[in-house]
């Protein structure tokens, strides 16, 4: 191989290298991945130059149908279905590993004759056998989250069985297509042997689940990408699939934390139904819930933010690190405010003693009347340990008891956060609809410890 | 493929992830979703590969149409794969 | 519609029923309205101030109850009522059930008033509870007096001259009003213990920086519509011991405990006041239905066994600007639920009409009065 | 040697030398103290409790008198100081320069008399500082006096009946009281302005959260050993004008400025007490050498032009206990500084010693004392 | 080569990736240097199997004598001496990267007439200069800092063009040494001059600033061990060289930013005199500084800390910072106390009313008298913002104006940090010795912010 | 050595260097010279390449001398690198 085209492929892994820690920042993850995607450019610009224009045309022709219609999807999709359309993209890699894998083994056992050696072809094995797993595993997570298969969990008895089999069957095909190379049997077992698989581990797996298990499968189509490297001798491929490898194992683990899940629950046939935390006393509301990582970088992208300070935040003495949140936002430039309701807390200027305590400045402080136009304009509203003081029902819900009270228009702005412990209610015992809202997000704890941990994400960015 | 060179690449494996672990380990949960899809485009470097698989002459063999095969896939892959993950990072700037 | 705002007459009250802000929005609406000269003076409001928010001044009380709308603080008296047209409306602090003389008045001249202590206290009506409102006031005005009174300074100080303890400060219930002592003696940085007897109050309590002392082994006290209900003579005679206590350490002691309707509970006997320390301060808030303290006299600071005790019964009065500020924000908001500029509505189901009406068109009709006064 | 306590014989003064505690550690130290019976009364100390201290009680001030070394608070009368043993010691708050007959009457005895407030103000003598540890107690007891006799509250308040803006308190002067001021009334959420001569003030005031209004474009003030000498009558202008401006805002004014030795300047002429808010309250802690305001009367609580104007003379006097505990540390200290259980040091040069001896044996020594006596 | 002991070169690197990672970090530094230890035994036992006995008398031999002389200085050094040790082990991992390099030189050019490719040959003399130059500036550093030559920059006008032609004939040297293998005089030339390079580099550098040289050139003896790799084509000497010469870089540059240079202006001849900073209103006071992240680590390894607010205190309005500091301490069950001098402050209670403010509980805040015991008993004292409160003036030296002032002995304590602005002086206008203590360590900068970060840093840790 | 395995070695090294530098992005100042204490006795690693060097018959030759001088070094190197570190190390315990 030519050393300019090596030193091509260099630095192509250099830059997928660079373009991956950079996604991992809010600020920069655009730049990263116009870097990893220019790394992919000089890295197919430097093969296609390595094959010195043999069968340019077919590539060309290739590479535009290809490209016309990963664009077309990229485009037409609205953005909620992105989840999916990773899926799909993902899963056509992964037929793509299978498939050079298997045109490799196909020309040299079948069309060349020549012996394919042991390490290669274990590699080859593994590629077509990832591959297909990949691929049909996430055309099924395609369809699941698209709705077009139910998207809940699809269980049958003795299925961890099947699988254990069927991975046996797969081991078996692999080294008899390794050592019986002219008989393409067992190679065409073990494609079929893969896809089976890939359709039975993601069939029996919730809808909610379906996240971490693209990114599992995006993981795997780094390690067939990488297993395709080593059929190919190819030190990109090793470099970037084993990067794409490791990185979405860590990913999906991180993934799994979030969602309250252990990563080998899922890696083993574990894999299986969420068990629906809540029910209960939350009656029908169906909320979202924020992490302190999203939330701080909610903060940090607003331009302007009100507080809306309420008895939670009192009993969490929250005030403290309220202040600190404000100098934060302060710092960013950030347009920072408290909404104080009139009968915030369990007493008349309950919120100002405490707020004058943690020495906020008395301007901070707007009064109902005069901040209630504000919301809307308003990026996003921090709600702490409030609950009736922003409950829509007063003003929508003339069978409420609090209807008729007025109250801050929370709910009008583009974001809200909602700092409390639990779905428990307020002094008049009510549901507050608010936290089911589209643009409401719940942060569930203790005031004064999750907002300490929101100041320490911010802090850090 | 001689033991050497397998070692060799091995190195390069090991290497390559343990950086991959080095860098994502603090990721916030709204970068998981386009991180996802953007290093899923990078999986696409099988391309790479694909292309040279098809590098045969003529169509007629089976592994130059599936190389063919392989090329259109992974090119759906990279190409859609940065362009979807730019829209979702492009939602990321900060709104002023 | 004309409104009417008397000068109030009672002893030691300097509050208003309305000021000219408030009397500047309700002109605005359409209303005329008349003020009682002087009415203000007490609270820092002249006569002129009340003609530049676009009332009239009336030279005297007879000429000011020729309106529609008769406004007052506290309640009316036969002769004021006696000059109300046929058919007028008042409102005020009636606490109806201690004026049956003035009610009999009413029924001759077919008055229709509605009381601000009887306003419901739902969410909707916060607005309009003067309760609280006057409470709030009464709250922090009870601690400034205390502190006023005692010879030491609240706060932990340490100076070259040594080191000042903080002053212990011992509240008796935790409504409104013993909330906001609760904050301010904080905020002045006295430490501050607190007992009740609704146990949710311990939360509240404790969210202001206070300590509760919570009365152990016994089960909790019913609640009612956010007030105390009469609590079990077992619990009574723990939270005593429990005071007995604490009492002796304590430099100031503050009293808030109502149980509506009925005679102040008695949670300070003469026994544990002389268990005092010298120069400790009792301010009693309840002292107007009873007292909490036994030997607390009404309008008097007395020293007795050494312990200065304070019975002021009307706190908010001290706070004459903000007091009436509040109090005619209340009862503007209650006129407005009420009536327009040409009318009253006359909802008799609306819960908060049902709750504060006492006579209509002469007759009583409130529940909970009628029920006391036994008709 | 025998301390004696005299009981303190001047109009609103509620505080006595030593304190019981006190006591007890000179007893401990081999001192016999004797305390005119009734002497800590109004302080809240009993005969009894200097008593269980060790002291013994005397029956009158003759026979108090009888002793080595005779402590007060306040300057001796002459006829106090007739009954003086010859050649005894005394100490208290003498402010020399105003009593020629005392030291008269001292001089004829061979008196040595050391006073309080001219210890000198140095770091080591911080312990004896009465006038520090007198000032920063009457520093809060006149913002607390303030707030009482406001008809507001001090606190910004947000509640259902409406908003209520903080109060604004002005405060002149951020010496020790000054300061001790702007703490508390922070600390009860006014806003507080603080206008000083000195410069270096203004970075105090700020740590206290106040907010300091400078006196633009005159030079700085000349400060000596920590006192404000006479200032430019141009400061003065400039600082006039600003003071204009902002009283009429102001619901409570402070003034705390002193120069030492010399009438208090004049701070708020009765125009601007005419422009202030009615029901506004100013506090004059500098009433007693003159007042710093123009129309306030010394001891006496006036309302002028709506303007309740506090002339308290004597305020640590209102806070017995603590001003007399601080007081009695600052006393026994000096008195160890200066003498043992068996005699009298005498170190003549020393800076305590000199800064603090009025009469030495009956002979005026102080230079101060001298100069402005015109000795 | 074995495949198994190229596994175990594989897991050699590993261990050493993972033992570097560990060091970075306070509680796993040691079992990190213990790995690190662990691969090297690996690596060198591979090695020994590898040579199948050729000479392992000999080899033994040597590994004997350099273990032995190791251990001696080793175990013979004062704590104080660690990095003038550090340099002299780095300045013997030198000269042996040089002398690998030349015996493969030799053996093959002079003694086997074999040819060096060129690749092989630039990594030959690129290991021969950096191994010399390491040598002898590690050699010139561990004299400077014994004592051995003065600590003082020992410059002369134009080395910074005579280093520049040394470096031009290294070149030189060196592409000669490769072209003209037969002639040995240009690689001893290439050796020659490495070692002047090193000499000349690092004379005119300050003892101050050797701690930064000691770890460029222990990257530099990285980077020789990496090139030695190269011309050995052994894949363990790479990873762990390029290991070593990459993180001695960044740690090279953290300790630049630590000393407030840029590494710049020390990697270019720029290696310059620092500029003494401490003059004029400090007097002959020597401070010891400490940065925000050393000073968290202090009390993360505190079982007892009292703190000592002052005037500064107020000043920077620290009160709710140093709030937080306490919950950090308590968390970590750390004895956390206030001192409270009497006259601290600009009036009496000056600290009381803002730590009241700050929420801090009032048993917290223990008077002079009380406390002044314990100070000997107290790992650390954190002295904010105070001065003459702390100020052992006023009980040892009767000329100072302060003396007599009963003061808090925070000066007893094992440590005392102070964090202030300057070396200003307090109200009383004196100087405070206690700044010059051995046991004291000097936080400047305003008490809010240092705090703030100082309490960022102990949340990360 | 042939450029295909240069390259090799080059993908080593980088991967290598960057995985060095990510890993000792933020390192507390106590931790300095231990840091560089450790590493620098991973730089002894040479020793395998001393240890390659004196795998040499006999003592006569130069190149064997050099070998065995580096050898020594090494170790030098190695042994009191590590022990050195590990003595600062002992010291970081949090003292109770
Ligand atoms: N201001 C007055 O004068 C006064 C007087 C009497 C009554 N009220 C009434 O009190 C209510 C005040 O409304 P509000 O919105 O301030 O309070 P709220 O409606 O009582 O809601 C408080 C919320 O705070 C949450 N919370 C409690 N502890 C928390 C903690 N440690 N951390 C985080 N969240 C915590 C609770 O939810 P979780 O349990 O899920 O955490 C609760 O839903 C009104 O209904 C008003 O009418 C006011
Ligand atoms: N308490 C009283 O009643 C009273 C009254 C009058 C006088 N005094 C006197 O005041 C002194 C009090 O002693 P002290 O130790 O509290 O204070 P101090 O001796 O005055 O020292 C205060 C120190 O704080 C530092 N500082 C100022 N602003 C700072 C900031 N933003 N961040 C960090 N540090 C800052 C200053 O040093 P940098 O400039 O270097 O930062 C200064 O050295 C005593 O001498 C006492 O006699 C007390
Ligand atoms: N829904 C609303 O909007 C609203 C408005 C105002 C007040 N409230 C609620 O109404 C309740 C009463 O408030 P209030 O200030 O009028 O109370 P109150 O004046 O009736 O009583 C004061 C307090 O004294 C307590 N008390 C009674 N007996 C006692 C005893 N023996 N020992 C100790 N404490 C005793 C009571 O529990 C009460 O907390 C409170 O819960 C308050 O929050 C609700
Ligand atoms: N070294 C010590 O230990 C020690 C002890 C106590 C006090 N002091 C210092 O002594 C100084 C005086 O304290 P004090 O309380 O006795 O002061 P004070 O009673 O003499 O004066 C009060 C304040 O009024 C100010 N003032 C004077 N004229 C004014 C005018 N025209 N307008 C506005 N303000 C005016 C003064 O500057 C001073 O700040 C302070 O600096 C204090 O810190 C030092």
């Amino acid at each position: 191989m030519n050393i300019y085209i090596q030193i091509a492929y260099l630095v192509a892994s250099i830059l997928f290298i660079i373009g991956i820690k950079k996604m991992g920042k809010t600020k920069e993850a655009r730049s990263g991945n116009q870097l990893s995607s220019l790394g992919m450019l000089i890295a197919v610009l430097a093969t296609v130059v390595q094959v010195e224009a043999v069968s340019l045309v077919e590539i060309l022709i290739c590479v535009v149908i290809g490209s016309a219609i990963g664009l077309f999807i990229a485009f037409k999709i609205e953005m909620t279905q992105m989840p999916e359309m990773v899926a799909l993209f993902n899963g056509f890699g992964g037929l793509g590993s299978l498939a050079v894998a298997l045109s490799y083994y196909w020309l040299n056992s079948q069309e060349l004759n020549a012996n394919i050696d042991a390490i290669t072809g274990t590699s080859t094995a593994l590629s077509i056998f990832i591959g297909g797993l990949t691929f049909t595993g996430s055309i099924i997570a395609f369809l699941k989250l698209n709705g077009k298969i139910s998207g809940k969990p699809i269980t049958f008895g003795g299925q961890h069985l099947i699988n254990l089999i069927l991975l046996l069957l797969v081991i078996v095909a692999s080294v008899f297509a390794v050592m019986y190379q002219a008989d393409s049997t067992y190679v065409f077992a073990l494609v079929a042997l893969a896809l089976l698989l890939g359709i039975l581990t993601v069939l029996p797996i919730g809808g909610a689940d379906m996240p971490v298990v693209i990114s599992l499968l995006n993981s795997y189509s780094g390690m067939a990408a990488c297993a395709t490297g080593f059929v190919l001798n190819n030190n990109v491929l090793i470099v970037s699939g084993a990067l794409v490898g490791a990185s979405g194992i860590i990913l999906t683990q991180i993934m799994c934390k979030a969602m309250n899940r252990s990563l080998i629950n899922v890696l083993l046939g574990g894999f299986g139904q969420t068990v629906s935390t809540d029910g209960g006393d939350a009656d029908e509301i169906q909320v979202k819930e924020v992490g302190v990582e999203e939330a701080a970088m909610l903060f940090d992208s607003a331009s302007s933010v009100i507080v809306v300070p309420g008895y939670g935040m009192a009993v969490a003495q929250a005030q403290h690190v309220i202040r600190e949140l404000a100098e934060q936002c302060e710092k960013r430039n950030i347009d920072f405010r408290f909404a104080i309701h009139p009968v915030a807390g369990r007493m008349p200027g309950h919120m100002n003693v405490l707020l004058a305590e943690a020495n906020i400045s008395y301007d901070k402080l707007i009064e109902m009347d005069e901040i209630n136009g504000d919301f809307q304009n308003t990026d996003l509203v921090f709600v702490v340990g409030a609950n009736d003081v922003v409950n829509p029902a007063a003003r929508e819900n003339p069978q409420s008891p609090i209807y008729g009270m007025p109250i801050l228009d929370a709910d009008k702005a583009r974001t809200v956060i909602v700092s409390k412990r639990s779905m428990g209610k307020g002094y008049a015992g009510v549901q507050n609809e608010l936290f089911g809202y589209d643009n409401c997000l719940m942060l569930f704890g203790d005031a004064k410890s999750t907002i300490g941990k929101l100041v320490g994400e911010m802090k850090e960015m | 493929m001689t033991t050497e060179s397998l070692i060799i690449l091995f190195y390069i494996l090991v290497l390559a992830s343990y950086l991959g672990f080095e860098l994502i380990t603090k990721v916030p949960p709204t970068l998981h979703t386009p991180l996802m899809s953007g290093s899923n485009a990078i999986s696409g470097i099988t391309m790479v590969g694909a292309i040279l698989a098809c590098n045969e002459l003529g169509y007629s063999t089976f592994s130059k149409w599936l190389g063919m095969l392989a090329l259109v896939l992974a090119t759906i892959n990279v190409v859609g794969g940065y362009t979807v993950t730019d829209r979702m990072l492009k939602m990321f700037k900060k709104k002023k | 519609m004309r409104i009417a705002v008397l000068k109030e007459t009672k002893d030691y009250e300097n509050r208003v029923a309305l000021t000219p802000d408030v009397v500047k929005s309700l002109v605005k609406k359409g209303f005329d309205v008349c003020v009682e000269t002087g009415s203000g003076l007490k609270s820092s409001f002249s006569d002129q101030g009340y003609i530049d928010a676009g009332a009239s001044i009336a030279k005297n009380t007879k000429e000011a109850c020729q309106s529609d709308i008769i406004l007052k603080v506290n309640s009316f008296t036969e002769e004021e009522v006696s000059m109300f047209p046929d058919a007028s409306v008042c409102i005020s602090f009636m606490y109806a059930y201690t004026i049956p003389e003035v009610l009999e008045v009413m029924k001759k001249k077919n008055i229709s008033s509605f009381s601000m202590d009887a306003v419901p206290r739902i969410s909707r009506a916060q607005k309009m509870d003067a309760l609280s409102s006057q409470a709030n006031l009464a709250g922090y005005k009870t601690v400034l007096l205390g502190a006023n009174a005692l010879g030491k300074i609240f706060p932990l100080m340490m100076t070259a001259a040594g080191t000042i303890t903080p002053s212990k400060v011992l509240i008796f219930g935790a409504g409104v009003a013993g909330l906001q002592a609760i904050a301010t003696a904080k905020r002045l940085g006295a430490v501050v213990e607190v007992t009740d007897v609704r146990p949710e109050t311990k939360e509240q309590v404790e969210s202001l920086g206070g300590r509760f002392l919570t009365v152990e082994g016994v089960e909790a006290v019913k609640v009612e519509g956010g007030y105390a209900k009469e609590v079990s003579a077992e619990f009574l005679q723990k939270q005593k011991e429990l005071i007995q206590e604490k009492i002796k350490d304590a430099d100031i002691v503050i009293t808030t405990a109502l149980v509506i309707g009925k005679k102040a509970p008695v949670l300070v006997t003469e026994d544990m006041v002389k268990s005092m320390k010298t120069g400790a301060v009792i301010v009693d808030m309840a002292v107007e239905s009873g007292g909490n303290c036994e030997i607390a006299e009404m309008n008097k600071t007395v020293v007795k066994h050494g312990v200065t005790i304070i019975g002021e019964s009307n706190l908010p009065s001290l706070l004459p600007i903000n007091a009436s500020q509040l109090y005619a924000t209340n009862i503007s908001t209650l006129l407005l639920h009420l009536a327009d500029k040409d009318a009253f509505k006359w909802e008799m189901e609306e819960e908060i009409t049902k709750g504060s009406l006492i006579t209509h068109k002469g007759e009583i009709v409130h529940g909970f009065t009628k029920q006391i006064l036994g008709i």
